[in-house]
């Protein structure tokens, strides 16, 4: 079926029968990648066997959705219950039966699979109750989690291509400007203003213009996007169809980060449906304007997300940067203009489209519009994907929503914008998180990760693990980038390892800095922020590293000596137990210790051990 | 290095080692380079007594700083060795285009010494230098030598080699370079000979460099003016090359006929430049960078037919005139056949001539030649060409030159030779000057040492009386030294018709970066000219040997525009002397050894 | 006619085409911008990072890589900056350290005084190629595309396909005569020339016997729609002259 | 081109030099090209890969979570280094950049399917696990 | 504009073989003496027959055809094939195009070496003793003779290749 005009998509919405046909009960399962590794794929397999087992007719009295990520995967599986508006966490299929006698038969909820809020300690029944969610503001993720992300009808039931319909009403002159005066700013990091972008390749002749979307989410530590691809595409493909109608591009390309394959599935499915409605294709919506999207698998190299190497990539060839002097926008894919987007902006644009320049304009702050999606992760309690306003403090994200830092260790860092960012201080949790003063702060926006370290985590260890990131992923074009980062990682390591020479940090620094200087493309000069910014706000770690050979984090193997504080040790065994060397002994609830001769500073205790027992101490335990 | 390349490459047969040595800038500044500091190099390492044709002697290929450079005619190189005709130091000149290849190939100068055990060539190609079997050579003349060798080391080298006669030993073979070019004089071909050296092939691809490219355009500019604007080097020598002089002398009286008896030929006429040019020349040709071109591509007839380079008019006076030939299709073809066998004409003709007149005196006759050697007869002296070259017969006798000749039978004084070297064609009692040159010129009997017969015939640089000796010990020292620079720079001798020393001092100054003024370039051709007084000295010679065949002093010129004069060399002597810093007995006094930085070769 | 625009380069002025590099137009000046990977008759790339310059351009001051740093506007250039001096020390520190033994690079440290790093960041010390891709391109522009790049990052090489022998080399040499750094070894012994590891046989001119060129060499000339004969070109000169004898 | 490459790698677990040769024969494209790009992707094996494929995660979550432990835990139970096959042609280790499963770290992906938070002492288990599979 | 075209007309009966030309040449493109690296080279025959050899900058060049990076250009207005070197990569195959043998290639400054008249003003031409290299405007006498020169040359070649 194709629909021909824009009354024809809305009598088509109106026509569609409700979520579920309508049925008294709806489970939604989660999807997303992280719940289906908890295995929420059984737990769907189970709410169905455990409905036909009560003689339930699916479809009818019962209906049961896989959706898209709810974005707080650490606790999945994630199981959510309508009407009643229960929220589940670590559900497995054992636990169906139980949700069937409580929840469905009789509305009351199964308390231990309440999420439980650590600081007030109360169980939290539904979504709206949970702080995690409470302190978000979801535009992007709202309706992940909540639709089938392969069932186009869920997302036009949803006001889904309203915003094309509008779009394709407007000159494209028409549509750029109101991007432009949305203030949006392009969410894959770099925050160059979207709107400009696409009037750039709009004033542009050419016989074949292209619209990319950039889904090579390559930052380690960082799955925004993926979540967005899996459990949202449609949106996506709407923005990119909006996009197209605006600059007057007839081809566009979704380039999928490899790891990523239930995004192209979920994509790939969507675009299908597209289709076959004709909302992509020729003569959209009878507009006369013809467009249509296909998908390119990325090949697993980290440089890909830098655009020209993107569009290198798509031409077939390998991923390597060229100099920009001249814009994407004038000569891009195959010479041609071509508007290249992060997903997350695309998915933007519908809703901006529908609801006015105005309306998104007034979320966010001034030049920051708009929310942004962070996925918070490492040493945090709640780790998972947050929406916030552009201008929450990193306090609020990492504490209020993020719960605090694990184990309830100390906040040491927040390390933002993947590799090409940089790692903030304590003394920095009140910036406000947008492209301008997270730039401002030393770090940067990236794509949104936020990576939580504590104090057991050693900076200078962070920046060679960024930095041998980097050398394995940087593309070898230019030489700073190939060579620096080789000669940095050279340094690193001998810091890490207690074998750096006298002037080593000063030569990193000034290696680094080189980088920085002369690299090619945006992310050689960038990959050497991670070490730029820990040594900005960590300087006296690099310090001892080199001159005392001491790492204070307890990270680096031989260049610290571990002892048990009789004051704080509980007893518990904890330490003894995970160490591999068996150099902790001890009686249960009586002071361990720790035999030096035997341990091997591998750290497995420091993490191991929840009272803060462990003391990092200097000299070498096998001293 | 600019100029000169700055190494010398020293080959010895005897061991097969070759050396590359670094050049002697020193004696480079004071001595230039070809006759000069080859010259130099010779006698700070060779006994002037030693054999000529001994292991003990040295052959020298030497360059000029201006050889291969655009400097005015300077394609020229000497080859430096003890003369086996008569025990001098020769340098003997050559032009052609082998002098710029070894300067291409990088080197100023080759130095073979030693002797090889079995008949060899040397193939030097740039910076490689192999030393390889000649067997297959030996006995073959020189254009079969040429082209074979040319096909198996490169078609674009450049060969210098001796034919039969090197090899036979004859006292006056030359080493004759691109088929044609010959280094003629005291029997140099011989010294190659007796070290069983075939050939020496080059092939150079480098370049000569030059200090200052504006003033050496400048300087050059201003030659090549001169030269153009010069009657004898843009009229003359183009035109019917060296062989102008014929009638010249002729018409002067002095043009030496049958053995020196006559010194005016009345059939000069059929072999003169005039007549060559009408009859049987091909092609004017010039030497690497010439801007006279009197070379001569020329064409015999009749049974004499043949073909080649040549001849000069010192080959056509001892072919024609002297031995009272006037066919110069034989002329021609004698001439030919020497290049071809690798011999000197002037002495392979004057001893003809000699043979001649011991003839028709009745001192031999053809039982002993084996042939009619009247004068006049140019089918005996071609066939005695021959004949001396492979030293078949009387050419065996021949084959020692005019001098060992005649006075093997009793009759040197027939030989007109000075120094044992066969005198060229300009009668010294018509011409006065070149008398004196003769008879001090220090490899005998010569003329290209001081070539007086530009001012006392030419009028060049001005016009002096041939008849008169006033001036002529004077004006000939200034030729002497003049020439010794000039060929030390790689200068061709017929420049100095029209450019004199100042231009060469020019040119090489600018060449070389070292800077020379006319003065300076004038004391070196005067140290070189010591210089080789000193090893002729050394190795027998004293003043009375500076003299002239007593015909020449006693017997007045029979008929002729010159009749009745005779040489007044005993007047000019002293003078001579004098104006040379020599002690009466022509020994260079210590002052002017001092004077000019030889003192250490003090005899 | 093309749109001149005039900027400024070191103080001076130059007028030059839309479009122009600051390379070509520093060039025009008597300017010389040190490069390795730029070659004149390849496409830019950009990759040496060595011809930095300071660019400023509407009131922005950058550096930049003159090879590829079009002129579109008024612009002023400064090659000689402490900034742009530093940019190119650096750079030509990291090359040394890839290559401690290419000539070039030694001669282009001694210029700018840098002090190479020490051994522990020497990976081969015999390695020359600085990885700028000039043969890459040069073959490319021949058609051949016999050579490309392999791998990335660090370990990023230069060879031919599949690190074999390469199948369309006309072993012509010219990835070895636009290497700035003679990292590429051509062998040449009497009628073979060896190149990327593949052995070519040459023609032998038939007219003075030395070989002279691959066969196919030749047969890409032949493709140029262009006669060829086994006649090397020597001799071609000298039989030409021949005939211009006989004429 | 990337995406036959990709096709074929999942089909054939590595990219011959003959495939890669008709890839560019089809393409028509040099193949010092096809070269480049089969040599530049992670994704691309040039050498046959093992049966199963482990890719342990070392995303910046996980490798903050100890990812480096079960790297080590892996290459000594399996006997082989990052980027090596087993002998039997059973197991190949890799490790991968973020799989986006960040809050799952330590996050490790069997043929596809992804174990999160995984320990040390898990490892055993997963190996035991897909060779049971691998029996059935 | 014809007019404006020069061309170098060798006239070999008047040359004496002195190789000057070379010597000329070589040293405003070599700044030395040096006949191996003249875009003329003098071949030197029996019986003094010399022929100064040099590029005829044809009308329609093999080499401008062989060469892929436009580094030899046939100049339209001067006529002169033209080389920039620095867009020779020295693959060498106008060398081996050239039918008369008049490129040669230097390996040690990577250039092609062949004739560039000079810019306008051929030093061959200005140090010829004996005028027998000589740069005359291509009027329509020249013309003729130079194209019956060609259409010889086109016929011995095609002997040549039989």
């Amino acid at each position: 079926m194709k629909l021909n005009n824009p009354r024809a998509l809305e009598e088509y919405r109106v026509s569609l029968p409700p979520k579920g046909g309508g049925a008294p009960v709806r489970v939604r399962v989660c999807a997303g990648t992280g719940c289906i590794a908890s295995g929420s794929q059984a737990v769907y397999d189970a709410f169905v066997r455990e409905a036909e087992n009560h003689g339930m007719t699916i479809g009818v009295d019962f209906a049961a959705d896989t959706t898209g990520c709810h974005g707080f995967c650490e606790n999945g599986p994630i199981v959510q219950i309508d009407p009643a508006n229960i929220f589940y966490q670590h559900v497995t299929p054992d636990d169906v039966p139980e949700i069937f006698e409580k929840t469905i038969r009789e509305g009351e909820s199964v308390e231990r699979l309440l999420y439980r809020d650590a600081a007030t300690k109360k169980r939290c029944k539904s979504e709206g109750e949970i702080p995690f969610y409470t302190h978000q503001q979801r535009i992007v993720l709202q309706r992940t989690g909540h639709i089938d992300p392969t069932d186009i009808n869920d997302y036009i039931r949803e006001d889904g291509y309203s915003g094309l319909v509008k779009a394709l009403s407007f000159s494209p002159k028409e549509v750029v400007d109101e991007v432009i005066k949305s203030g949006l700013r392009g969410r894959g990091g770099g925050g160059f203003p979207t709107g400009t972008k696409w009037e750039s390749a709009r004033i542009v002749e050419s016989e074949k213009k292209y619209v990319v979307a950039n889904g090579d989410e390559g930052d380690p530590g960082a799955f925004m996007n993926r979540s967005l691809m899996e459990g949202d595409p449609h949106s996506i493909i709407e923005g990119m169809i909006i996009g197209a109608w605006a600059v007057g591009a007839g081809n566009g390309y979704i380039y999928v980060r490899d790891e990523y394959p239930l995004a192209v599935s979920n994509l790939r499915r969507a675009i299908v449906e597209a289709q076959r409605l004709g909302l992509l294709g020729t003569d959209i919506l009878g507009s006369g304007f013809d467009f249509d999207i296909e998908i390119t698998r990325g090949g697993g190299a980290f440089v890909c997300g830098e655009s020209t190497a993107l569009m290198a990539s798509i031409e077939g060839m390998a991923g390597v940067p060229r100099v920009k002097y001249i814009r994407s926008t004038e000569k891009g894919l195959w010479d041609a203009p071509a508007v290249l987007n992060n997903v997350e902006t695309w998915s933007d644009i519908p809703r901006i489209i529908l609801n006015g320049a105005a309306w998104y304009a007034g979320i966010g702050t001034e030049n920051n519009s708009g929310t942004k999606v962070f996925s918070l992760v490492g040493k945090i309690k709640n780790s998972g994907l947050v929406e916030v306003p552009l201008g929450t403090p990193l306090r609020k994200i990492i504490f209020d929503i993020g719960g605090g830092v694990m184990n309830n260790r100390e906040f040491k860092a927040v390390q933002s914008g993947g590799p090409s960012g940089g790692c903030l201080p304590a003394s920095k949790l009140d910036t406000p998180v947008d492209f301008d003063h997270l730039k401002e702060a030393g770090a940067m926006m990236g794509s949104g990760g936020l990576i939580i370290m504590d104090d057991h985590t050693c900076m200078v260890n962070v920046a060679q693990y960024f930095i041998d990131f980097l050398v394995g992923e940087c593309c070898g074009k230019c030489t700073p980038c190939r060579e620096g980062l080789h000669a940095m990682q050279v340094l690193l390591h001998g810091l890490t390892s207690g074998t750096a020479r006298p002037g080593d940090v000063a030569l990193l620094r000034e290696i680094a800095e080189s980088v920085r200087d002369t690299s090619l493309c945006g992310l050689g000069q960038t990959s050497a922020n991670p070490v730029l910014s820990t040594m900005k706000f960590f300087p006296e770690e690099y310090e001892e590293h080199e001159k005392e050979g001491f790492c204070r984090a307890g990270v680096c193997s031989g260049l610290y000596a571990v002892s048990i504080d009789p004051e704080t040790c509980t007893g518990c065994g904890m330490c003894a137990r995970v160490c591999p060397a068996n150099a902790i002994s001890g009686e249960k609830k009586q002071v361990h210790v720790v035999d030096h001769a035997l341990c091997i500073t591998c750290g497995s205790c420091v993490d191991a051990c929840r009272f803060n027992a462990i003391l990092i101490e200097r000299g070498n335990s096998n001293d | 290095m600019n100029g000169w390349t700055g190494t010398v490459l020293r080959i010895n047969l005897t061991e097969g080692t070759v050396q590359k040595e670094p050049l002697r800038t020193d004696d480079a500044n004071e001595y230039i380079g070809g006759r000069g500091l080859g010259s130099k190099y010779f006698m700070d390492e060779v006994d002037p007594k030693i054999d000529a044709l001994g292991p003990g002697n040295k052959l020298i290929y030497a360059t000029g700083p201006l050889t291969g450079t655009m400097g005015v005619s300077t394609g020229r190189h000497d080859i430096i060795a003890k003369g086996p005709l008569n025990d001098t130091l020769a340098a003997s000149n050559s032009g052609g285009y082998f002098g710029p290849e070894i300067k291409y190939a990088g080197y100023d100068m080759i130095i073979f010494e030693g002797k090889s055990e079995k008949p060899v060539y040397v193939f030097i190609n740039n910076g490689s230098v192999e030393i390889r079997d000649a067997s297959h050579l030996w006995g073959k003349n020189v254009p079969d030598t040429t082209d074979i060798l040319l096909t198996e080391t490169d078609a674009d080298a450049k060969v210098s080699c001796i034919g039969p006669a090197g090899e036979n030993l004859v006292l006056f073979a030359a080493i004759i370079n691109d088929k044609h070019r010959a280094a003629g004089r005291t029997g140099i071909g011989a010294v190659m000979g007796s070290k069983n050296l075939k050939a020496l092939v080059v092939r150079g691809t480098g370049g000569v460099k030059i200090a200052d490219k504006a003033g050496f355009l400048k300087a050059i500019q201003d030659g090549r003016a001169k030269i153009f604007a010069n009657p004898v080097t843009s009229g003359g020598l183009p035109a019917f090359g060296t062989n102008v002089l014929v009638n010249i002398i002729n018409e002067v009286g002095g043009l030496p006929t049958h053995n020196w008896q006559e010194s005016y030929d009345p059939d000069a006429e059929k072999i003169s430049g005039e007549t060559q040019a009408k009859e049987n020349l091909s092609h004017g040709k010039g030497c690497a960078g010439c801007v006279i071109g009197c070379g001569r591509v020329e064409k015999a007839h009749g049974k004499f037919a043949s073909s080649g380079e040549g001849p000069e008019y010192e080959t056509t006076w001892a072919f024609g005139s002297d031995c009272g030939v006037s066919d110069v299709n034989a002329v021609l073809k004698a001439n030919f056949l020497c290049n071809e066998l690798g011999l000197d004409t002037i002495t392979m003709g004057s001893t003809i001539a000699c043979a001649m007149e011991l003839n028709q005196r009745g001192f031999i006759d053809s039982t002993i030649t084996g042939t009619d050697l009247r004068f006049g007869n140019a089918d005996a002296m071609v066939e005695m060409v021959e004949a001396t070259a492979y030293r078949k017969g009387f050419g065996n006798n021949l084959a020692e030159g005019s001098y060992r000749l005649a006075d093997s039978y009793g009759h040197a004084e027939l030989s007109m030779t000075v120094k044992k070297q066969e005198m060229p064609a300009y009668d010294p009692r018509a011409i006065q000057g070149i008398g004196l040159e003769y008879a001090t010129s220090n490899r005998g009997g010569c003329h290209v040492r001081g070539y007086t017969i530009s001012p006392e015939v030419l009028g060049l640089p001005m016009k002096m009386d041939p008849a008169t000796t006033e001036g002529k010990p004077q004006i000939l020292k200034v030729f002497q030294d003049l020439t010794a620079a000039l060929s030390a720079s790689g200068t061709c001798l017929f420049t100095s018709f029209a450019i004199g020393g100042d231009d060469i001092a020019a040119e090489l100054t600018a060449a070389t970066g070292v800077t020379y003024t006319a003065d300076d370039f004038m004391k070196i051709g005067e140290r070189i000219y010591n210089l080789e007084r000193l090893f002729i000295m050394k190795a027998g010679y004293t003043k009375v040997d500076d003299t002239l065949p007593p015909r020449l002093l006693n017997d007045p010129i029979h008929a002729g525009p010159s009749k009745g004069t005779v040489s007044h060399l005993t007047e000019m002597m002293p003078v001579y002397y004098e104006e040379r810093g020599w002690d009466e007995d022509g020994i260079p006094t210590m002052e002017k050894l001092e004077e000019l930085g030889l003192s250490a070769y003090a005899l | 006619m093309t749109e001149l625009i005039e900027i400024t380069i070191d103080g001076r002025k130059v007028a030059v085409e839309k479009g122009t590099k600051i390379l070509s137009a520093a060039k025009e000046l008597g300017i010389e911008i040190p490069t390795l990977c730029h070659h004149e008759a390849l496409p830019p790339d950009g990759n040496c990072r060595l011809c930095q310059v300071e660019v400023v351009e509407r009131g922005k001051r950058k550096l930049a890589v003159s090879c590829m740093y079009p002129v579109r506007g008024p612009m002023e250039v400064f090659t000689n900056t402490e900034r742009v001096m530093d940019a190119r020390r650096s750079v030509i520190r990291l090359h040394l350290n890839r290559c401690p033994q290419a000539t070039i690079l030694q001669d282009l440290a001694r210029e700018y005084g840098v002090e190479p790093l020490d051994e522990r960041f020497v990976a081969e010390h015999d390695d020359l190629c600085i990885r700028c891709g000039r043969c890459v391109r040069a073959c490319a522009a021949l058609g051949n595309n016999c050579l490309g790049f392999a791998g990335r990052g660090w370990d990023r090489t230069i060879i031919p396909p599949f690190d074999e022998p390469p199948v369309g080399c006309l072993g012509c040499a010219a990835c070895a005569e636009v290497c700035p750094t003679g990292a590429i070894k051509v062998r040449e012994e009497g009628n073979i020339r060896e190149i990327w590891g593949r052995e070519f046989r040459l023609v032998r001119c038939t007219s003075c016997g030395e070989y002279f060129a691959t066969k196919e060499q030749l047969e890409k000339v032949d493709s140029c729609g262009v006669e060829v004969s086994e006649i090397c070109p020597h001799c071609r000169k000298r039989d030409e002259a021949k005939r211009m004898k006989i004429s | 081109m990337l995406a036959i490459l990709q096709d074929i790698q999942e089909k054939e677990h590595y990219i011959s030099v003959d495939v890669m040769r008709s890839v560019a024969c089809y393409l028509d494209v040099p193949e010092s090209r096809v070269y480049s790009v089969a040599t530049f992707y992670k994704a691309l094996s040039l050498v046959p890969l093992g049966k199963n494929v482990i890719k342990m995660c070392n995303g910046t979550a996980c490798h903050i979570r100890g990812s480096p432990e079960v790297m080590k835990a892996f290459e000594k139970e399996l006997g082989i280094k990052n980027g090596e096959t087993t002998e039997d042609g059973m197991f190949t280790l890799q490790t991968v950049n973020c799989l986006g499963a960040c809050a799952l770290a330590p996050v490790v992906t069997v043929n596809g399917r992804v174990f999160g938070k995984v320990r040390v002492k898990d490892v055993p288990c997963i190996i035991q696990e897909v060779r049971e599979d691998e029996t059935e | 504009m014809d007019n404006a075209r020069k061309l170098l007309m060798i006239a070999p009966e008047k040359c004496i073989s002195c190789g000057t030309c070379e010597l000329a040449c070589s040293l405003a493109h070599e700044g030395e003496f040096r006949p191996s690296k003249s875009r003329i080279t003098v071949y030197r025959f029996e019986m003094g027959v010399t022929i100064p050899m040099t590029c005829f900058q044809c009308d329609s060049p093999a080499c401008v055809a062989a060469c892929r990076t436009s580094a030899l250009v046939k100049n339209t207005e001067s006529g002169v094939v033209t080389i920039n070197s620095e867009k020779c990569i020295g693959c060498r195959m106008c060398e081996m195009a050239c039918p008369f043998g008049n490129i040669a290639y230097n390996a040690v400054t990577k250039t092609p070496m062949k004739c560039d008249l000079c810019g306008g003003d051929p030093e061959c031409a200005k140090y010829c003793p004996t005028h027998a290299i000589e740069y005359v405007p291509a009027d329509a006498a020249v013309s003729k003779k130079k194209y019956e020169f060609s259409a010889k040359m086109a016929a011995a070649i095609g002997e040549g290749n039989k």
